[in-house]
């Protein structure tokens, strides 16, 4: 396994700029040089459309494009390239089951069921389409440490409840989610699952068909691949059922004045030119992640996360902002009497990238009843002397404060 | 720690931080104005009385951070007592000193202040905050 | 004014396929190296998520995020940041406006007034909300040549028309349609008009602003740029009275339970993180399209463009089809017994890449009563020889198929 | 003209194109088979008579390239009169070889032609247009 400083090497972006602190990875992460060299020679050497060409640019890149779809499904554990659907982010793909799946099965006294610790993307769409329906949405609530609470989750499923859309990570609290057992669950009362994997696809094992998700969304920008795509993977059953959202070129059989005919899933959801470098990107980012031992990455994360943490709890006024069974690299802090966003400031000030305010997740900031916190939020490239360096500043910051 | 953020938490607004002017929140006021940052959750409320064309009476309440809640601050000390146009035009002269260039625009010491934000592009909108929102009011008064 | 040549080598995709003939620009362009090394630049130096960050690399991004939303404004002739949404592509923009503007809008025995012209992104999404609200999709015919009827379109506007959705530029025939003329007989009727750009964007004069143009849609793969964005230019009051289609992180002020309050636009309509780096690429795209005199640049296309159809109407059996009065740098062809898909296999195996299907245009391939043509559509790095090559490989296979 | 490409528009391809085999509609067909690419238009419509799990009578009509319709022409050149289960197997054995990379797979020379289609993977479609459309119709017959 390559230790921190090794991968960090990878990483143009620390050459640049080789005193960044970089701890706002759950916001996006880095890249690695071969996703961008990727894209560059995509652009520069195999530029074409996909899906429509005989000529050999149009080909070739309509095969590249395809074997992402194929290197997506086995990275997320299906079988069948036909379940991925490219999307323009993950709040799109959820917008999108949102809108073509569930919205056409709601009426009026519906439930759809989600967590206390969703981000905004998982939230306001299922909000406003039981706006539309007179669905409601109802909450599972949290404990004080900021885990879920099974007990009410069990007690709120019930024949009402068409849809539980729940985030594998909690990109505020860190809070690891038992997806396994509440898919095992909610199936056993014919409840489809939806999971957030926004904070979870990167390093955390993905095992969809096992575990018998319905849908599955991330993005590849907080996955070492780049901004302007997201993934749905989901049952194919369930997209065949599904009418698409956008309507366009390249996902029809056949248009007349009065009539069209959609192609099958999943170009049926990916109307218009896609966004193909990112695609390509993508590819490369899986290539990347497949090319580290995750298991141990994953281990080596949580050791550097843990090692954080016992550094700040030193740190007079620090508390940590709940305290999750299962928790992933990622934590919430405040700090006695000084607001998120000065900390932040102060941070950046010493080169230290890190995220302070409402997280997109509103409503557990009000849960929480915190206005802000300040988020650090770890990826493979962190070292120990990152973490040294947040702590030594932060301790600046207090004396400075105090 | 750096020059430029020594210059942007300087002492007058961490002495607003700590000890805000007229920080109480009032039932009766006149007039409350919410001055509401959704990007960070900034919230104060300001509270008015107005009487013959001039601001008899402000204070606020709420919860930001200290470059919010020291602008907040510095903005209820100035306006107190103030008539409503000479009140448009201070805010007027800050809101607009802080987008000039210029190195040292005249200013009370007060206001100038807070010109250091203009080195962190991001803050300036908790500068700005209560300030525009008084703007606002005054505007439609 | 550069000659072809010299543009052409400021395309890396030239450099490493010189004997390439690419005529297949009405899909999508080659990237000048400027966009390439731009978005490299980017991911390697500067990378970081907009909107919300206080450190460096977010507020850098965001601020270059910003300044494209600038250029744009500019280059369509419009006055307003505000007025400019980012969307993953033409197709999303025109869905958008379909579900957001038009949808709320309609009702039973309305009518949508578009073209015999349009592209399957400018039919489909009008075609599937009419189903939804009963509305009816009327289509203006055109004339044997191509080019729309005025009078037709004259006749058709009434008091049940609540919107002109309009292609600028066939993507089949070439046809320019008159805009200016077109908005200003709508708007005598009350009716607010969208017009596809996306043929157009890349060379001629946009004038929104002038013109008077209600909503305007193009992608920036099609414009020298990256793939996986596309820009809505609308007026500021529209997008006002819209409401998102997605929503999520980013595009809210508060959320809470049961209510989510919705910032203004464009935040409005940029749901999660956005395409950060394709936009960094469409700003350098315009500032290569800005680096270059577009009056001369048209001239030059446009005289391209007579020289091929000349060269080529002189091969037996060789036919254009349509003859719009106003054309641009763009045909469709027919060979007398020769498919289409047979002529770009041939062509492709000479290096020419050209275009042969329905052009994402079925229904106006049925108007036509042509199953496929053969499409060559001109950019700034075409050159004569490259019509030479193709008149010649043309020649070589009508000799082998006869 | 490259190798690769006269390989691909060899004589018996442009002869079955030009000179198709039982080219004609037929609309007292037992069944109407429509084989249509969305993508390019091709269509054609495979006229059959079934009789004795046999395909007693086959023709076809309609628009292709000239790998499509010389596909198409083969195809019912070789279906004429063949037994359901039979015809199956050639289908399947045509669609096989097509597939692998085994460089002179066993085959009628009259299907033996389309192998170099496998150069074209873009073409591969024209190919097996109609070849696919009969497949599916024997599967459920
Ligand atoms: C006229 C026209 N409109 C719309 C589109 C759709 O553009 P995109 O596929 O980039 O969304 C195209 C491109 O194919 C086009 O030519
Ligand atoms: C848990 C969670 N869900 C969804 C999202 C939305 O992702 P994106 O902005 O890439 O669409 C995020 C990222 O901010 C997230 O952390």
């Amino acid at each position: 396994m390559l230790a921190p400083e090794q991968i960090r090497r990878e990483f143009p972006l620390f050459q640049h700029h080789p005193e960044l602190v970089y701890l706002d990875n759950a916001a996006t992460t880095q890249k690695p040089s071969n996703v961008i060299e990727g894209i560059r020679g995509f652009y520069e050497k195999d530029y074409g459309t996909v899906h429509r060409g005989l000529y050999d640019l149009a080909g070739s890149a309509s095969a590249r494009y395809e074997a992402v779809r194929q290197k997506v499904v086995t990275y997320v554990g299906m079988k069948d390239a036909r379940q991925v659907v490219f999307t323009s982010g993950a709040t799109a793909a959820i917008n999108l089951v949102a809108h073509s799946y569930l919205m056409p099965r709601l009426k009026k006294g519906d439930e759809i069921l989600i967590s206390a610790l969703e981000h905004h993307a998982n939230w306001i769409p299922w909000q406003q389409i039981g706006h539309k329906t007179g669905a409601q949405l109802r909450i599972i609530p949290l404990d004080k440490a900021g885990n879920l609470s099974f007990s009410a989750f069990r007690q709120m499923l019930n024949a009402q409840t068409k849809l539980l859309a729940i985030t594998h990570i909690s990109n505020v609290l860190g809070t690891i989610n038992p997806v396994p057992d509440m898919v095992e669950l909610a199936h056993q009362h014919g409840v489809p699952v939806l999971v957030d994997g926004a904070q979870s696809a990167a390093h955390y094992p993905i095992h969809l068909d096992d575990w018998g998700v319905d849908f599955f969304v991330f993005s590849a920008h907080k996955l070492y691949g780049p901004t302007g795509l997201g993934v749905l993977c989901a049952k194919f059953q369930h997209l065949q059922e599904m009418q698409p959202l956008f309507t366009g070129g390249a996902m029809v059989r056949a248009v007349s004045l009065e009539q069209t005919t959609f192609a099958a899933p999943p170009q049926r959801f990916e109307a218009g030119t896609p966004p193909i470098a990112a695609v390509i990107g993508l590819g490369h980012a899986l290539d990347f992640l497949n090319g580290i031992d995750k298991a141990m990455a994953l281990a080596q994360l949580n050791d550097l996360n843990q090692y954080a943490l016992e550094l700040l709890s030193k740190i007079n006024g620090w508390q940590r902002v709940g305290q999750p069974h299962q928790s992933s690299a990622l934590f919430s802090f405040v700090l006695d009497g000084i607001h998120p966003h000065d900390i932040a400031t102060f941070l950046a000030a010493a080169n230290i990238a890190v995220r302070a305010g409402h997280h997109c997740a509103q409503p557990l900031m009000r849960e929480l009843d915190l206005p802000a916190t300040t988020r650090v939020s770890l990826a493979l490239y962190n070292t120990r002397q990152d973490m040294d360096r947040l702590a030594e500043a932060l301790k600046e910051l207090i004396k400075f404060w105090s | 720690m750096s020059e430029k953020l020594k210059q942007l938490y300087q002492e007058l607004i961490l002495q607003h931080h700590r000890h805000p002017v007229h920080f109480e929140k009032r039932e009766d006021a006149g007039a409350v104005i919410e001055a509401y940052n959704p990007i960070c959750g900034d919230r104060f409320q300001l509270y008015l009385d107005m009487a013959d064309e001039k601001i008899a009476r402000i204070s606020f309440y709420g919860y930001g951070c200290a470059i919010s809640k020291a602008a907040t601050s510095v903005l209820v000390s100035q306006m107190d007592g103030q008539g409503v146009i000479q009140a448009a035009q201070t805010i007027e002269r800050f809101l607009h000193a802080l987008q000039s260039t210029e190195e040292n625009p005249i200013l009370e010491n007060e206001l100038a202040a807070f010109l250091p934000a203009r080195q962190f592009p991001e803050r300036m909108q908790c500068v700005t905050l209560s300030w525009e929102a008084l703007k606002t009011f005054l505007a439609g008064y």
